[in-house]
């Protein structure tokens, strides 16, 4: 089964390479570099999707104590971080020729970045408590703080960012919503989703494989 | 209503030993002067400049004395070997959250209102008219903070190198807190009524009804040992 | 002594990370009985305790309090216990009566003042009972945490080395305390490294070697050499 | 405005190299889970 998700996840990708490398059209203002939009969206709402999957998979570690739940977070959380990691990486790359800097405090790079280090606290504590059922308890009562948080950091950075300049006009990610921009953008959402399960599918195997040797 | 009880029970507890103890409060007196020292000496001269830094500078300070006192939240039981005394305690565990909330939530007022006396000295701020709007959203901005702070405490108390973790853990969460804060603290200061950060205002009681529910629901989980 | 065991161990296997440190324990113990735990350093006695208070998770097997399973019902476990332990749960910055009134309150129980001056003189400590704990000795703060388990009238006692670090006369005081819990139908698990005269309390002992339950007797009349020719011949076997 | 398909290439080049990454280390870690379950299987 997961073998079969990784050739689908493989696939999907390859299209959407095709489609946002070929298929898509030259962005009128900002040129080719905008083709970046079709990873580093996808690759921060996959990332989204996976802090969804790790609260919801917390809950029900927390309501059933079912390790293979807490797996899931696990899992999950550690392919979020990656994503949004990358979602980082992409959009700052996206940045340079756009706006002449590396980074700006663009409403969504700060939310995001924010997400990205929250995470990373999670991956930091999950590494640090040595007795696995007492990680599993605290790992999933701060996957569901953090998810509880994620609209708070949304509405407080959009508030401190757009109350004072106009949101950037050639913001990354903004959404001209032409549909030949619309379908390269579609595939390669797919194809990090597809992508996403694939990574938590084999992850979660190898993390119940450690569980078994050692019990 | 054993609950409100042992909720007391705790708060008087832990005041108590600071009290007696002052560890925690002579820690953080000390901390704040040290903290107005440095600023003066880096930001003093230039009036303008200053008032353009101060919101940050003030909350800075805040956050600071926040960290060392949540962090100490449950040194008293580990020190004196009593935290498996409070896991075996029978009942709803979400009592003793609450205990320790209202003993770091005094500890950390009685902080800030010096600290804040300390600035508006030193800095010579006029806070008069600000001052009213200023205690709301110090007020609440505190909750935010020891809401998680305390639950995270729980978590990080039994844990390898937890002076690190717990900040670590605590200041992303909190970033909505302080953008809330600092940025309502720079209006009210510029002479602005509370009315007009009451956006501010609204997320930050949200924030805090969002904080004190999670943690209220599962620091019973946190607290299984 | 009623005949349904109040504490029930059964097969309960317990592993930290690849060690099996108990490896399929059973044990009962009955309303008014005391049963003293012996084995060498590590062997896990202070593992099933922790157990049985519901501090640790077992790997497999289950074990219950009166009928509660330590694991899935441990409130229910809690309210019957009472646990002294190595640490003695203690605020030296509080004095003794703090002390005794701050855990009765957290346990949920209305001690008014007058209980908890009996509890103190109970423990002969009514003289310090206005002292700040920080000035106690050893035996004194052991004394103290003995009085707050007795405030709770617990019906399942844990007593981690109670014996250590006490003189002859704070011993025989213990024993004395012990025994009328007993007589108040309480259950006694303690764990012990000494076969003096303190075993006097035990109704059985039970050596745990090698992760398993190795000798489970009627103390009878055993004195304290018999004790350890026993415990010598069932430690060697079970290394 | 130029193209920077520099950038375009670092993004989704930078993109690949990190899922590379990751995928290889799941499959490492996947072989010495075999290899430990291999010498730590009970002798029939």
């Amino acid at each position: 089964m997961v073998k079969a998700l990784g050739w689908l996840a493989a696939a999907s990708v390859a299209a959407g390479l095709v489609m946002a490398l070929g298929v898509a059209p030259r962005e009128v203002t900002q040129g080719n570099v905008q083709r970046i939009m079709y990873v580093h969206v996808p690759l921060i709402l996959a990332s989204y999707l996976a802090f969804v999957v790790l609260a919801v998979a917390s809950l029900v570690y927390l309501v059933r104590r079912d390790e293979a739940a807490d797996r899931v977070a696990h899992a999950s959380g550690e392919v979020g971080v990656m994503f949004v990691g990358l979602g980082i990486a992409t959009g700052s790359i996206w940045g340079k020729p756009t706006w002449g800097t590396w980074w700006t405090w663009d409403a969504r790079l700060t939310s995001v970045a924010i997400l990205f280090v929250m995470y990373l606290g999670y991956l930091l504590l999950r590494g640090t408590i040595e007795d696995r059922e007492r990680a599993a308890r605290y790992c999933a009562v701060l996957g569901i703080v953090a998810a509880l948080d994620i609209p708070l950091v949304h509405f407080s950075v959009y508030w401190w960012r757009t109350l004072h300049q106009p949101p950037s006009l050639m913001k990354p990610g903004g959404f001209t919503g032409s549909s030949s921009i619309l379908w390269p953008l579609l595939v390669n959402l797919i194809a990090f989703v597809l992508l996403y399960a694939y990574f938590v599918a084999r992850r979660v195997r190898l993390l119940r494989a450690e569980a078994e040797a050692v019990a | 209503m054993s609950y409100a009880r042992r909720a007391l029970a705790v708060a008087w507890k832990d005041l108590a030993v600071e009290r007696r103890s002052k560890e925690t409060l002579n820690a953080l007196v000390f901390f704040s002067l040290l903290l107005l020292f440095v600023f003066q000496f880096t930001l003093g001269g230039d009036r303008e400049r200053l008032a353009a830094v101060l919101p940050g500078v003030l909350w800075l300070g805040f956050v600071l004395s926040a960290l060392l006192a949540l962090g100490r939240t449950f040194l008293v039981e580990r020190e004196h070997d009593c935290w498996e005394g409070l896991l075996l305690a029978p009942g709803d565990k979400s009592a003793i959250y609450l205990g320790k909330l209202a003993g770091n939530l005094a500890l950390m007022l009685v902080v800030e209102a010096l600290v804040l006396g300390l600035f508006a000295v030193f800095f010579d701020i006029d806070l008069g008219r600000a001052l009213p709007g200023l205690v709301v959203v110090v007020l609440l901005g505190t909750l935010g903070l020891a809401a998680v702070g305390t639950l995270f405490a729980a978590m990080t108390a039994n844990v390898r190198a937890r002076e690190l973790l717990f900040p670590v853990l605590l200041l992303p969460v909190q970033v909505p807190v302080l953008l809330a804060t600092v940025k309502a603290t720079e209006a009210l200061l510029l002479g602005e009524p509370l009315a007009a950060v009451g956006h501010w205002v609204k997320l930050l009681v949200a924030a805090d009804v969002v904080y004190l529910a999670v943690s209220l629901l599962t620091f019973d989980v946190v607290l299984e040992g | 002594m009623n005949l349904e065991p109040i504490v029930r161990v059964v097969d309960v296997r317990k592993v930290f990370g690849l060690v099996p440190v108990l490896d399929g324990v059973s044990l009962e113990i009955r309303a008014g009985e005391a049963v003293a735990l012996l084995g060498a350093n590590g062997a896990g006695k202070t593992t099933l305790l922790k157990i049985l208070a519901t501090l640790l998770r077992p790997t497999r097997g289950t074990a219950t309090i009166a009928g509660h399973d330590v694991a899935r019902a441990p409130e229910a476990v809690r309210a019957l216990l009472g646990v002294v332990a190595h640490g003695a749960w203690v605020y030296d910055d509080l004095t003794a009566r703090e002390n005794l009134k701050f855990w009765a309150t957290l346990g949920g129980l209305a001690a008014g003042a007058d209980e908890v001056t009996a509890a103190l003189a109970g423990v002969g400590l009514e003289r310090a009972a206005d002292a700040r704990v920080r000035t106690f000795s050893a035996g004194m703060k052991r004394r103290l945490s003995l009085a707050r388990v007795m405030l709770a009238r617990p019906r399942v006692l844990l007593l981690d080395e109670p014996f250590a670090g006490l003189d002859q006369r704070a011993k025989k005081w213990l024993e004395g305390r012990l025994e009328a819990l007993k007589a108040a139908g309480a259950a006694l698990l303690m764990v012990t490294h000494s076969f003096g005269r303190e075993l006097g309390v035990a109704d059985r002992l039970a050596v745990l070697a090698g992760g398993r339950i190795a000798l489970d007797t009627a103390r009878g009349s055993l004195g304290p050499d018999d004790i350890q020719r026993l415990y010598a011949a069932h430690t060697e076997d079970g290394l | 405005m130029p193209d920077n398909w520099g950038f375009v290439a670092a993004a989704y080049g930078l993109t690949a190299v990190a899922l590379l990454i990751y995928w290889r280390r799941l499959a490492k870690k996947e072989r010495e889970m075999e290899v430990f379950k291999r010498l730590t299987a009970p002798r029939p």
